[in-house]
């Protein structure tokens, strides 16, 4: 194992110079995330018109390249997607993830899979697999409108 | 696996006891390690130790992963639904206080009564007993029968409108009676009560199906099971660990930290506090590998033929008196010895190298029921023969010899 | 014992990770296992092994003198007045449990205030936060200095006439301070407040004497002191433990068991319920040996030496920032490198077989403090070699490569 | 060592026909003690006169081989001691028991000392010690007239 393969070029480049890192303006859905054992933390904005595009997707938080870099990518890819798509794309991502070789999914072009396929290389850094999960879930509690933040209970 | 060989992988039995062979009938109290077991605790610290969870380096992912792992098989073992429903304690004594604590806490108010019976052990009485003096509930006791068994019946006359939990052992360590749980689980569920079983005696010597028995909670010890000491399981159904607060605080077990206020972790970690006995439960995934290599069956069909040679054996012993008569019983072989103390007898044993054990086995309610001060327990595991129970049996005549001089 | 070649003493560094000698710089999550430690387990499964305190056969009483033995060298070790001052407990995390659960329980009412530091790992903070819902108490922190310091003025300036406790750290695992303990401890007596020490970090690292710092209870984790997983230690002065009420409740600390009530047994018993970590204590010895065979003295200098030279190495290397500056510093060197998250530079140090912590290290509140997310934290044990800090300092620099790539 | 060391004849003799098991009558002093972790129990009476000597001493209880001999050569040995030879006579045995090789006192001829060393095999069975010791650490809260019941606490 190549310590390559987890820091590669495109994931220190998202790292570094995140895009779609704002505050989307008159967003219509948004969620919160954090990963309290590294302190990453995310939150979403959406904003989903009357087709239930999204036609913006942004974010602002703090956290380690990969969870950076995997905000960063995710948020590119989603715009202009259908929340049915959005579905498809975050199941399909969190089993490449978690176990299968590969993207699935049709949706999107093969440069864009290659792009995700970066993010693969935590399969070898158990734990850092929630670093690149993060943006993804609190994108799942966006879409559902949740108003609780994403892996956080209330205060006892 | 062998079951006549079984003795060989149990190093222990290369020394000698007072220049005797090693007659080990004391597994009820702890049980011998086998020498899989006691080579991953030396593999462990020498080649791959690090703490768990916390850290990300190489070391630490590779302890988390073989200490999830044992969870896995354990929940596999027992037949639970969800790994996340196996919390690793430090014994059945502490398995039994978390749930007290907390389904205390959270459920009992003043008058409410907890069902236990005569056959408790002092860890699955002691828990409750504080709840007494902090909340203000009753203890009931179900009653044995004269064979030295709890029926049905008996937990069913016992249960009253205001019985909040039942909390009953698998198998007894004295008398050896195994409890129809399933049955009494059931009973239990139809008037809307969770049942405890305090499996410490069970968990060795018989297969568990979680699900099966349907039980809200069972506590194991795992250095009765061929385990490290230091261990415990605390089974628990999901509900229920989603449900109660958390038990001991502190690191690895909370979600975020404030001044003001904190938010506790999910599963398993809610109840895992602290620094965990990582070898050992690494260790412990040993200990269910060696019970599967062996099999569940083969090790009740051989302790059963072993425990009912050994009934014979004493029976036919005029001077023995065997405490309790029941009809499914367990790997334990209580006995008294018209006058001749138990400690006596286990002291004079003792010199032979057969080694069991005198006293009330922290039954006391059950001691008093029966009269008794004290008893001499033979206890028997996956390792031990026919000729054990022949020693056992000489050494007994021995112990008369001394006192009729 | 050669300080210079006390790694020999550690199997665990003849292996390899990811093809390079392993530079463990995590001890503060937990030390390795010297080899006479390790082998004591094993030669106690295999030639010795037996419950503790309740048989009367040879191993039992062999294994009950083995056990009671490491309690009067901890004792010794500590310079406790009394053997009984030493409670086993499962981790540093099940001690501070165990007197926050006790103490409220008997000593804390509503208002009442318990003053802890900003300092405090998640186990000196979550245990007390307990009392805050079930008792109405209130926790106060004191707080740090510009160099993550806690003084003895920030201590006296924080109690208030309702403070009914002060609970602190020994050493800092995030800024290595070391706190004035004595001082403070004779501050809280003269105002009557009794203290606990979470001595985690300060007693692999620093000679203690108890009645020296006259302390009323102090919490070791014995795996962070060559020891093995799954035990602690709970120093408490004699009249604390006479007069608090038991904590968990099981076998072997009782003295009588009736149905209508319970009355418990002397120390240690009292606060050891269940079956014990026998081979785990007994395996402690041999760290507390160990410990006593190089000499704290020598250890004290060694990791004070080794501590001031990685200070300098990480100072020098401009792109380090070292969290905290205390006068007074232990074994732990905390530090974050600009642009890079605390995560990502330990594991690109992990490719190098330099193992080091990265997060919060379960001290959220600090962190919030100090406004950092996550911290990357390297921390000193017998073992390390001023090579380790240099090896450290290269693969700082790789990272530093990496991301300005 | 040799099991005869501790089951000797006059202990078996002793705890098979235990002298002085009655009750005292008129007895001014009394206490129960209790060792749970055997079952163990004595009940020591005693009658003691106006010049502080024992005029009579008897115990009831149930035990094992060993604390009821030890029970029974202690009251056999006790009868018309004073008060402070029974106090001189205590702490001898008991540090005979603990670490000493023989008894020192010279209160009692070499005859009785034999008697108590019989005891002494416990020496080599620690958790049998406290067998040995009960009657005698019972018979010391009789005379102090302590009213509770010796290693028992109240219950909780
Ligand atoms: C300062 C401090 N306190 C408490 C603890 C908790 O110790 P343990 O996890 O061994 O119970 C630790 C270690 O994790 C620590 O560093
Ligand atoms: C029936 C029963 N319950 C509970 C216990 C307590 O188990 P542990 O001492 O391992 O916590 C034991 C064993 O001592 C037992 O036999």
């Amino acid at each position: 194992m190549d310590l390559k393969d987890l820091y590669q070029e495109i994931i220190l480049d998202h790292g570094k110079n995140p895009r779609n890192l704002r505050k989307t303006e008159n967003f219509n859905k948004d969620a919160k995330g954090h990963n309290p054992l590294c302190g990453d933390k995310v939150h979403i904005f959406l904003k989903i018109d009357e087709n239930k595009n999204i036609s913006d997707i942004s974010f602002e938080g703090s956290g380690c390249a990969i969870s950076m870099a995997s905000a960063s990518i995710m948020t590119d890819l989603m715009k202009e997607k259908k929340e049915k798509e959005v579905k498809e794309l975050v199941e399909d991502f969190l089993q490449m993830i978690k176990e299968s070789p590969e993207m699935k999914t049709k949706i999107i072009n093969e440069n864009e899979k290659t792009k995700l396929m970066s993010l693969s290389g935590v399969k070898q850094y158990p734990m850092r697999v929630k670093c690149a999960t993060l943006a993804w879930h609190t994108l799942t509690s966006a879409m559902n409108n949740s108003q609780e933040e994403t892996n956080t209970e209330k205060f006892d | 696996m062998n079951i006549n060989n079984i003795k060989k992988q149990f190093p222990i039995f290369n020394n000698k006891v007072h220049n005797n062979d090693l007659v080990y009938l004391d597994s009820a109290n702890s049980s011998q390690k086998p020498q899989m077991v006691v080579d991953r605790i030396y593999d462990f610290y020498t080649k791959e130790f690090s703490n768990v969870g916390r850290s990300v380096h190489y070391l630490a992912v590779a302890a988390t992963n073989l200490y999830e792992n044992t969870r896995s098989m354990m929940q596999k073992y027992i037949n639970a639904k969800d790994p996340n429903e196996i919390v690793f304690t430090k014994g059945a004594t502490e398995a039994i206080n978390l749930v007290a604590n907390t389904f205390g806490q959270k459920f009992l108010r003043e008058g409410d009564e907890i069902l236990l019976t005569e056959l408790e052990h002092h860890s699955n009485y002691v828990p409750w007993h504080y709840l007494r003096k902090l909340k203000g509930i009753k203890i009931n006791f179900a009653e044995i029968n004269n064979d030295g068994e709890i029926t049905l019946e008996s937990i069913e006359k016992s249960i009253t409108p205001k019985t909040k939990m039942i909390a009953i052992t698998h198998l007894s360590n004295v008398t050896g009676a195994i409890l129809p749980i399933k049955e009494i689980t059931s009973l239990a569920h139809s008037k809307n009560i969770p049942i405890l079983i305090d499996g410490c005696q069970g968990a060795p010597h018989l297969k568990l199906d979680m699900q099966d028995i349907d039980c809200d909670f069972y506590a194991i010890s795992c250095h009765k099971m061929y385990g490290p000491t230091g261990l415990g399981v605390l089974y628990a159904k999901k509900k229920w660990l989603d449900t109660l607060p958390p038990y001991q605080g502190g690191g690895g077990m909370i979600r975020e930290v404030k001044k003001e206020g904190i938010s506790f972790g999910d599963l398993p970690n809610k109840y895992e506090a602290g620094t965990m006995a990582t070898a050992q439960v690494i260790a412990f995934g040993e200990s269910i590998k060696f019970l599967n290599q062996i099999g569940i069956q083969n090790i009740e069909k051989h302790e059963s033929e072993l425990t009912k040679y050994g009934e014979e054996v004493l029976r036919k012993n005029n001077s023995v008196k065997l405490v309790g008569n029941p009809k499914n019983k367990g790997s334990v072989l209580s006995f008294t010895l018209d006058g001749i103390h138990a400690h006596d007898i286990a002291t004079i044993l003792d010199e032979d190298g057969v080694a069991i054990r005198a006293g009330h086995h922290c039954c006391q309610i059950l001691h008093d029921k029966l009269g008794l001060s004290a008893t001499a327990r033979a206890s028997l595991g996956v390792y031990n023969t026919k000729d054990d129970l022949d020693k056992l049996n000489e050494s007994i005549n021995k112990c008369k010899k001394i006192f009729d001089r």
